[in-house]
């Protein structure tokens, strides 16, 4: 059993903090000691994994670097070549890897990556606007004080509001933030179906390592890490990306084979989420939602593929099947232990209320993160074999039917029964729902590591 | 016999840090950036004790093995490990650091478990003595020789140096004589100053 | 034993040429692929280490490249960043390990060293002027033509011509190019004092991995090299230095301090070099030179400092002592083994003849590269601890007396012994003898990998 | 049975490098540069031998092991590789290889120790035979089909797809006789080029 020191450990990474506003602000640092000097003052203002005593706070902080970010602060040769090839490289040389081409390309990303001038993330999660604004108006001034970082862009992200209400919708009007997983050594309660599938058909924690730098994997050995210890201990890599949803096409995608489709609209696009949009997991009740499972934790993440070969309940292409394959390849799960993500983000822009009018060129998507402590075998793996490829499942070259990058339509198939209520249906013609417009590869440090980093004391000998 | 090679003694002390779940920065890390910032040479609070050899302050974490399997292991908290090197024995030597830099002592093991403080004298050198480990082996590279007397040999060395070049090859008589010279202005100079590192020319 | 593909190694690792003419050129190469098309035009020139079963040819030419260059040649991340630190980081970045510190620092070096624009070292040796010009208008029209190269600066060196002769002396009088080491697996006749000592007091030839990448070296592991291993394979690290000789500071010092000791000037030349000018080893002979003893291939580089522990034959801070110091730390000579280099170079500028009018800031000195596995354990040890620090030695902070960065002055003893033609002597008032003007490390690849590498076939997975 | 799994036949061809001291570049580097510059796909000279499934030509070097201490072992030589998967005989593949691509085949094994050439057929085929390797177990995942069969089903597949999202939903008469149109469109589509990998729209 991994023994956590909590406090060496950012809150963002142990927890999500299920704000409803968040403000990502990306800098540029100075490219001198004041990079240094910025984040020493900095320090005192992060959140970490402390126990919230008295309660949650109003706001939080978190930051997180690019290889180029640690560059700027000057951290040893010996430590920056240390670090795994593809976080150095960064998100944009991996698009080839990851499929991030055509209309996902760099070329058509936001300038700020296109040029790769972001070198830290400040995550802001708030209770309420004036925390917000309070809390980024403090960042500014040691920004200013310092000179040490300026503001290059920020992206403004809150939990959308239906008929008023906060929700943990997204824009397509899907109820998100089921199924992290759990970690060996983290408080949280654990929910069946959160970690990895023993063969008894029980629930257990994954290994620490696959989250965290400095702890044992599910592999047994401690994950690729930066020297010194020191530096990689308690910390962890993110990836950023801004992904655009085009809620008009998809929302006429449904209308259009909702009607030729026997399930009809809603159980259409349920088959291509694999949850409907309230969250039931199609597996569990594939004909109608049933919001007595979305409401039961030991029922709407406790679910296996392993029955259902064939897809005719939870569809084989469906993207929770996809990203999160559980059982369905065989060998009870132990093939999806090592590529689970952490998922963070919220959705930016406004909800759009179901028939109003709504166009795809208006600014709305989910600033989207992930956390694990292996890109290359976990998030990358995801994205280029799972997404944006479907051999693993059988599906040759097919991708994910939401998150599949393409441009001239694919296809994804709802496999039926000789039921006549439940036939086979070919979605085919399917547009690009979701575009890539930018992000990158971050280090989410521990507080030991923020401190050597800010006051040049990193030595990887 | 342990702890002491000759007229040196080899202390090293193990406390345990303090690990709170509530504090906003934890005191490993805390202990880490007082450590960082203490002076070193003739400013370190240890120059004040003049009879330190060497001092060294670290703070102890789980040891890594990185291999596979990993092997995971734990200490029962994270330590501070003290080690000095001094002239003399331990009760003198605990009591100057609690009488002669107490405010310094207590911004350093205030972060640990159990710690009386340095105003207690008594107390503090308790604490201190229940926190030792036997030093069995070590290397004291100071020849029997007191700080005092490594400082001055240091000193003659580098000024016999420069005698040497500037008068060999002289007569007799006026290499005595300014050997002569040499010798009273060596004896009048003053001790160096502990902590200092540098050769003092006289 | 080793077993070498000789023609897929570069002629200038494996021979010292002995050509009277050099050329080094200094190559910035294109940001893009016209310079593996220019590296691919140059392949068939490279002098390999083939059998010259008609004589030598009349020049030769090889290649080497800085961490820059090969990024320029756009390796894939992952091969770059799997170069050793200190060659990533280059040799000005290296400046405080290596003491190239006050006069010696880059700031004061040559501006192609100083911005760092040297990509690649083209290196032309030739037996004539005609030789030589051809076979670099060769490479001038390869440049041209592909526009992968251009020529950034370079360095003409020469052997001294002393009375009309060719000699093999540097511009301080001394005979040169003594003792590099031997190798497993190399065909040059090998001389006793070469290789290593052995137990019982003969010498074998070093590990090949001491030398070429991919073979086992002293501690029997294969040396630290890039990947994939055909990229490191029959490779090599070179150091290349451009020193300045201080050449009237030389003889002025020499002239007062001769005056001054018993042995007088040609033997405090030796005194401080370990040789005397004629090259004849001060330890075999240390009151005279002796000729017999030079043209020995037996004896002149055969000798030890186990029987002279208080250094009264060869003093215990000479030149040649401090940088080979053989047996003289006791363990039967194994702690020189792992820090032995290769040399290679040859002087530029024209000879000062003895009594001839001579100044400081004309241009002469030696164009000093070296050869070895691993940078950091060998060039650079020698380099920081054994040249710039005498601690081995016990020798305090003295530094070498020919080589060391000094501005103020520093001292040198010549142990003594109570005959009164063989006292003691304190040279002090040292002034520095030898300047750095600038240089950098360079790879040079075997012959598959710069095949590779023009390609762009490196493949690190 | 080693070498064949069901239709398909599993080559493996093992030929010693020369090594020539006297060489400008040795004749592994030379190999390597002509391999790495041969065409893929339906360029590729296997192509032009069309019961070729898969082909692969590689330099087997030295194995380096990487540990302390290392391990220094070298092969007698230098070793081009060569596997084919191929339906058929061996005999007849390699009669087509010598007398289809037989400029190509020399450009290659002409590197190798004792090769005969392509022009004494006979030679050719007693030379590849000598530096066979019997393939005990390998992995042909063709179901026992030929390269056509193989290129044929997959063009079928795409076109069945295809078919089905056009026509998915229509009234029974309407299928039948979309159904039968595509059918004979189907049969009358040419064979799929050897080398060509990616579907082909009929």
């Amino acid at each position: 059993m991994s023994k956590l020191n909590e406090t060496d450990i950012q809150g963002f990474v142990l927890r999500g903090y299920n704000f409803p506003l968040a403000r990502y602000m990306f800098l540029h640092l100075a490219d001198d000691d004041r990079a240094g000097q910025f984040l020493d003052r900095l320090l005192p203002s992060i959140t970490t994994g402390e126990h919230w005593d008295d309660g949650k706070p109003d706001s939080t902080v978190n930051i997180a670097f690019t290889h180029k970010g640690l560059r700027r602060l000057r951290l040893p040769a010996a430590s920056l070549l240390s670090f795994p090839v593809e976080f150095l490289e960064g998100m944009q040389a991996r698009s080839a890897v990851l499929g991030d081409t055509g209309r996902n390309a760099p070329e058509r990303w936001e300038s700020i990556w296109r040029e790769e001038r972001v070198n830290a993330w400040l995550g802001v999660n708030a209770m309420s606007e004036q925390a917000l604004e309070s809390c980024c108006a403090d960042m500014l001034r040691i920004m200013e004080e310092t000179g040490g970082a300026s503001v290059v862009g920020w992206q403004d992200a809150a939990a959308l509001k239906v008929d008023g209400q906060l929700t943990t919708k997204e824009h397509f009007g899907f109820t998100d933030g089921f199924g992290n997983p759990d970690y060996l050594g983290f408080e949280r309660s654990t929910q069946p179906g959160q970690g990895k599938l023993m063969p008894d058909g029980s629930w257990a924690p994954l290994a620490t390592g696959e989250l965290l730098l400095g702890y044992a994997d599910e592999g047994g050995e401690l994950p690729v890490a930066p020297i010194p210890h020191l530096l990689a201990n308690n910390g962890t890599f993110m990836v950023y990306r801004k992904l655009h949803q085009n809620v008009a096409a998809f929302r006429r995608y449904l209308e259009e084979k909702g009607r030729q489709y026997v399930g009809g609209k809603e159980k259409l696009a349920a088959k291509l989420v694999g949850r409907w949009r309230d969250g039931t997991p199609v597996e569990l009740s594939p004909d109608s939602p049933d919001p007595a499972i979305v409401m039961d934790k030991k029922r709407n993440v406790n679910f296996t593929f392993g029955n259902d070969n064939a897809g005719t309940r939870c569809p084989i292409g469906a993207h929770v099947r996809r990203t999160n394959p559980r059982d369905a390849f065989g060998f009870e799960g132990r093939l999806t232990n090592r590529r689970r993500i952490t998922r963070r983000g919220l959705p930016y822009g406004p909800y759009a209320p179901e028939g109003a009018e709504v166009r795809d060129d208006e600014e709305r998507g989910v600033a989207f993160m992930v956390l694990n402590a292996n890109l290359a075998r976990q998030f990358e793996f995801v994205q280029q074999q799972w997404i944006e490829y479907g051999n693993d499942s059988h599906l040759g070259n097919e991708k994910d039917p939401l998150l599949g990058n393409r441009d001239e339509g694919g296809s994804f198939l709802i496999q039926g029964t000789e039921d006549p209520k439940n036939p086979p249906f070919l979605c085919g013609a399917l547009p690009g729902f979701v575009e890539l417009r930018g992000g990158d590869y971050f280090f989410i440090p521990g507080m030991t590591a923020l401190k050597m980093m800010s006051t040049g004391t990193v030595d990887p000998r | 016999m342990p702890n002491e090679s000759g007229s040196v003694y080899g202390l090293t002390i193990l406390s345990p840090i303090i690990d709170d779940p509530h504090a906003r920065i934890s005191h490993d890390l805390q202990l880490r950036m007082h450590l960082g910032a203490l002076p070193r040479g003739e400013d370190s609070p240890f120059a004040k004790v003049s009879s330190t050899h060497m001092a060294r302050l670290t703070v102890m974490n789980d040891v890594v093995y990185v291999g596979m399997p990993a092997c995971e292991e734990h200490l029962q908290s994270q330590y501070l490990v003290f080690e000095s090197n001094f002239d003399g024995d331990l009760d003198t030597y605990l009591r100057r650091m609690a009488t002669e830099i107490p405010d310094h002592v207590d911004s350093v093991w205030s972060h640990c478990i159990g710690y009386p403080g340095a105003g207690d004298v008594a107390a503090f050198e308790s604490y201190m003595k229940k926190c030792q480990l036997t030093t069995t082996f070590y290397f004291a590279d100071v020849n029997d020789k007191t700080v005092q007397q490594t400082l001055r040999a240091l000193q003659t060395q580098a000024a016999v140096a420069s005698f040497i070049e500037r008068n060999q090859g002289k007569p007799a008589a006026e290499l005595q004589n300014a050997f002569t010279k040499f010798l009273g202005k060596l004896r009048a100079a003053p001790d160096p100053r502990p902590g200092s590192g540098k050769d003092q020319s006289i």
